[in-house]
């Protein structure tokens, strides 16, 4: 029944035991993706005909960025769920999400950021896609802020579920609004979008650290889950067997 | 000395009108916001004052000054909103009157509703009549004023619609008024992109037709959901 | 496919992008590295110490009634 | 038929400590309960809970034989709540303050807010600013209400709290006349209140042995 | 030689209304006074006034014999003032708001503080950041000083407010002590106080006829 | 169970040391402000949304921001100590401990300082130490981020001073937030003139020497003054 499968996906322990088996496994798969990912981006593809070597950046910048933006709406999914199913599991989700999307935004912009320099001779500009960044970096920060300015964990989860839903409605808003700025200004003396000229030979490195990246993403959202669940039901009888049997 | 009748003991209120709640509260913040009067000038000197220091801080040149004419005065005006958004349930949630706003049976959105709408009366409103001055302060070019009003017109009310789910979210939270612009700046840059660009563009001479029906879509769905969203947002504030 | 430096002082320095390179590579496998290893560690922290707590529990269930402090207030 | 409030096997807990737990009661039309009990046994958080501001509790609780959640528009029509925070604004008047409530309530009757006013000795103050009012005169602007709100069920976190001894009498005279009315009035106090019929509830009888029952629940 | 504080013919108004007038008095060491007086009388305002908070009012204060402008640094250096506001910083733990109180005073002494809280019924919650306490639990933070502050003159302002029955028992005692230990203890409070030597100054007794107005509306 | 001595009835603190209520007090805050790191971090992430919001409403063209960095920079750290000012003595002023500090025999400067001390302690030093990120953000010059750190170095503690007395004036007022901005901003033109000027000199490769001794003058005239002026102000503010 697809029901009960939902419900005891809602269930803590359901969650903390099943993931238990999982883990390793995961842990793996998102290890060696990256690090086959890495060595293959870092040393065998060719360099790049315009930026040379300082282009290998893409292969953890643009996975980065890919996650910190998928990882708003798995935060703000699962919020939404805690709303309106009361589902316990998918507030805990909630609160592991939002500091592992503002980790990645970060790398996303510093990465993006130590780019520039090489590239435009520039730490930073005001490009649409970087400052879309920037605003989504300020709306994970806004989220875990709330969270943590709470005393009561309920009000806490439920406030910040509310704000990244906000968010959620806010998101595609501000890229256009962004995006649409920066036709406006855009000054002529530089150019950034000419990306497509990608060689395969660049892409599959590429293709593995994204998949690499997704995998890792799940593996942390699941790993932080169980912490905040241990936290959560700390006074349960299951969670006090497990103390004992470490 | 009681001329009170219980005897209509059960379901009092079902029969009240819809709007009660709504006029209730708007008439009493408006009677608020009149009374405090300093209050109500408060964001004006704000702008007034802030407007004053960028030719100190960055450059006195009129030429420069027009160019930065529009973006300053928007970000100032949205920076005074911000600032006075905090107060906009704090007060009534440290008094209890919050409490008995939530508990009265009246629909919480349409009372969240007035108090916004005051909001942006005493704040949104002057600041947009004020505007003018300071773009002369700045040298804002004459083409520029009707596309500055306009905008701040439909753009403040917005700013207040969407702060009030912020001011909402953080008012049970000592001294939230800092993490309040954390929360909401990153939501306000849409609206300060539009305002701001129909400015310059009007100064351009391009038209603005397209910014100002963005910015009215923008308050159009802000009057839909932002009450809502910070009714929901006061009854987690309240209880938590 | 073939490595692509001839050496590997070359594959370090990169033409001169080498730092830029390599930095962001670091920041993001320490990046990294904190999302996988911080929850582990703080789980073993919470079980150990919710082992300690429940051992402590057990032990003052058998000798001492819940409401010790009762009985020092002069309130 | 008259009001009837329900609580079924109530539990309150606060940061995991179980603050009471297992309490049953019925109240019913023409009841004064006084909920007792020392600093910090739970009588807030149980009226906020039976408010509806809190929903942080276990048990059911059922409003004219309806749960909770369903009758909440019904249950809020006939409440009428003072909690610690009394509610008035600072800087309008006593009157613009009471008009407020009636204005939302939907019956607007200036007379009744200048007797309600009069009632609680605040004749003369009813147009100075409330922060000019004493302590007392403050909280005696919320009691107000009192005097002029018709719903039959009053729940009343320490009312008595800054009011002088003769405000206390004519309070008390005035919950049992909303009793005797039909009406059910709930409330804590830490003075001694005296009068027939008053039913009190001691939090400190729900607190003990429920700890164990709460941890082999989950 | 004990202490002393004499009022004479002290006056105060509050926007133009006389609250009372022509008040005489000498407190001396060993007495504890209540100041009764109904809501609004002018309690508030008077102890305010005695401690050197507000400098409104027409009239001498003499402290030790020295006028009251001359002694501030003595007269403060001897004084304890608990007011309506009970100056407990919420996101501060009990323990830290009252290392504060001592180390302000230059005499810390963690034990005094423990056993000043677990005096107050606030043992186990030295830790626990005081929002998180109940209503009477936070008074009782700010009660606790009374336990170690050794200044002998103590002006409380309506010490009882949410304080549960035992708990104005033990404060009752506390104030008696003091006052025998050779210390003055001024309070306000609406709750009847009964032990022995109380002397009680009814602001009734010095009110004028706009006073009144307030007495009849009652 | 009560272990007092009350034997030592008269003048019990007349021979406590003259800074043990500085060091009280500033023990107290710090922890407090350890206790509300969002408090701490608050002010910090708004001077960074602010600057985020430049370049949004006014331009993206890192020449034009360039010459916008140094004043803008210089504005947003006087608006963020500002804004972060009002809280300097409300929340002791509401919850009752001003008066146990105004009648604590210890010098009510000393306490002042204390509380002032830590505000710098928690905003302004902070800031100094972020502007650098920010400058790189809005494309300042190289030589432009010495001066920048000194600047504010001196500039944000003489804010926080002179801020004191604005916050002590307003401390008993209802919702004084805004009405701190109108005292305080005229006083603090000098310091966002002198501040802005010598960043700007430093990129023109002019000296700073003089800009950096004024502002050094600023901060030992305020830390000279402020304090007096703002226990003064307390004793209006708690009487009034
Ligand atoms: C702080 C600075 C930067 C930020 C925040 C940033 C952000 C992003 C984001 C969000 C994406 C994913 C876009 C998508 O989802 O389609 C992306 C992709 C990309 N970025 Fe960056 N970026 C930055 C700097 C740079 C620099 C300096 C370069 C190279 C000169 C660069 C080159 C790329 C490329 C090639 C892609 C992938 C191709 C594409 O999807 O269009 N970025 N960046
Ligand atoms: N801030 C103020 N401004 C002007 N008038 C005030 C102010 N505070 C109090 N009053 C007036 O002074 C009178 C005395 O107030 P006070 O607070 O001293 O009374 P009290 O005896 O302490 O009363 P309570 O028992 O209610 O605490 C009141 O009638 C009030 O109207
Ligand atoms: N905001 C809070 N967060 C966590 N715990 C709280 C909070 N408020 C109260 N508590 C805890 O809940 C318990 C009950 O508090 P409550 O306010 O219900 O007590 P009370 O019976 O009303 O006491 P009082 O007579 O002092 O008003 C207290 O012991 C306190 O420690
Ligand atoms: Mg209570
Ligand atoms: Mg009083």
């Amino acid at each position: 029944m697809a029901w009960t499968w939902f419900h005891q996906l809602g269930s803590p322990r359901w969650f903390y035991e099943k993931s238990t088996a999982w883990l390793p496994w995961l842990i793996s798969i998102a290890l060696i993706l990256l690090a086959v990912g890495s060595i293959w981006g870092l040393g065998f593809a060719p360099a790049d005909a315009k930026q040379g070597n300082s282009y290998r950046i893409i292969y953890i910048h643009v996975p980065a960025a890919f996650l910190a933006l998928a990882g708003y709406y798995i935060m703000a999914i699962s919020g939404a769920i805690g709303m309106i199913w009361r589902m316990k599991v998918s507030f805990v989700v909630l609160r592991a999400a939002a500091p592992i999307g503002a980790i990645l935004t970060f790398v996303s912009l510093f990465t993006g950021a130590v780019w520039g320099k090489p590239t435009w001779g520039t730490w930073w500009v005001w490009d649409a896609r970087i400052t879309s960044m920037l605003i989504l970096f300020f709306l994970y920060l806004g989220v875990m802020a709330l969270q943590n300015a709470f005393e009561s964990e309920d009000a806490a989860n439920k406030a910040s579920a509310i704000l990244a839903l906000v968010g959620t409605v806010n998101i595609p808003i501000i890229y256009k609004s962004v995006d649409w700025w920066y036709t406006l200004h855009q000054p002529a003396t530089i150019k950034f979008t000419e990306a497509s000229t990608i060689d395969p030979s660049m892409k599959y490195p590429l293709l593995i650290m994204v998949i690499g990246f997704y995998v890792l993403y799940a593996t942390a959202l699941i790993l932080k889950t169980r912490t905040e669940i241990l936290q959560k039901e700390r006074k349960a009888k299951w969670v006090k067997d497990l103390a004992l049997a470490s | 000395m009681t001329t009170v009748n219980t005897q209509q003991s059960k379901g009092v209120v079902q029969d009240v009108s819809f709007w009660a709640g709504f006029l209730a509260t708007f008439q009493r913040d408006i009677t608020l916001a009149y009374r405090n009067q300093g209050e109500l000038f408060n964001p004006l000197i704000f702008f007034l004052i802030v407007i004053t220091m960028v030719p100190l801080g960055i450059t006195p040149d009129p030429k420069m000054l027009a160019v930065l004419a529009p973006g300053m005065i928007w970000v100032v005006a949205l920076l005074a909103t911000l600032l006075s958004l905090d107060g906009l349930f704090r007060s009534d949630f440290e008094d209890g009157t919050l409490e008995q706003i939530m508990l009265s049976p009246n629909p919480l959105y349409l009372t969240v509703l007035a108090k916004v709408v005051v909001h942006w009366l005493v704040t949104g409103l002057p600041l947009t009549l004020l505007a003018p001055v300071l773009g002369v302060m700045l040298s804002l070019p004459a083409e520029g004023y009707g596309a500055l009003l306009l905008s701040l017109f439909l753009g403040t009310a917005t700013l207040s619609l969407i702060g009030s789910i912020g001011a909402a979210l953080t008012v049970g939270l000592r001294k939230g008024g800092l993490l309040l612009s954390l929360i909401v700046m990153p939501l306000y840059a849409p609206v300060l992109i539009f305002g701001a660009s129909s400015v310059s563009s009007a100064i351009e001479g391009i038209g603005i037709s397209s910014q100002v029906a963005v910015l009215g879509a923008f308050l159009a769905f802000g009057l839909m959901l932002a009450p809502f969203a910070t009714a929901g947002a006061l009854r987690v504030g309240v209880n938590g | 496919m073939q490595f692509q430096f001839d050496n590997l002082s070359e594959f370090f320095n990169m033409a001169g992008h080498g730092p830029y390179v390599w930095v962001c590579y670091l920041v993001t496998f320490i990046a990294i590295g904190y999302l996988l290893i911080a929850p582990i560690r703080t789980q073993k922290k919470l079980l150990k110490s919710y082992k300690r707590q429940e051992q402590v529990a057990q032990s003052e269930n058998s000798d001492a009634p819940a409401s010790v402090t009762e009985a020092k207030q002069s309130w | 038929m008259g009001l009837k409030l329900e609580l079924h096997n109530l539990q309150c807990e606060r940061d995991d400590r179980i603050l009471f737990s297992g309490l049953n009661a019925v109240f019913s039309a023409g009841e004064v309960i006084q909920i007792e009990g020392p600093n910090g046994s739970g009588k807030t958080t149980l009226l906020r809970v039976l408010t509806t501001l809190s929903s942080d509790y276990s048990g059911d609780i059922l409003f004219n034989e309806q749960p909770f959640s369903q009758a909440k528009f019904e249950f809020l029509s006939n409440l009428l709540f003072l909690g610690h925070a009394p509610g008035v604004k600072k800087s309008l008047t006593p009157l613009e303050n009471l008009l407020w409530y009636q204005r939302a309530a939907g019956v607007v009757s200036k007379e009744n807010l200048m007797n309600a006013l009069a009632a609680v000795g605040l004749a003369g103050y009813e147009d100075v600013a409330c922060f000019q009012l004493s302590a007392g005169q403050q909280r005696r602007v919320a009691l107000a209400r009192l005097y002029f709100d018709p719903s039959p069920l009053w729940i009343l976190d320490e009312p008595f709290t800054a009011i002088d001894k003769k405000g206390v009498a004519a309070l008390e005279a005035l919950i049992e006349k909303r009793a005797l009315a039909g009406g059910i009035v709930i409330l804590t106090t830490h003075q001694d209140m005296a009068f027939e019929g008053l039913r009190k509830i001691d939090l400190r009888d729900y607190r003990t042995q429920t700890t164990m029952a709460y941890e082999a629940a989950q």
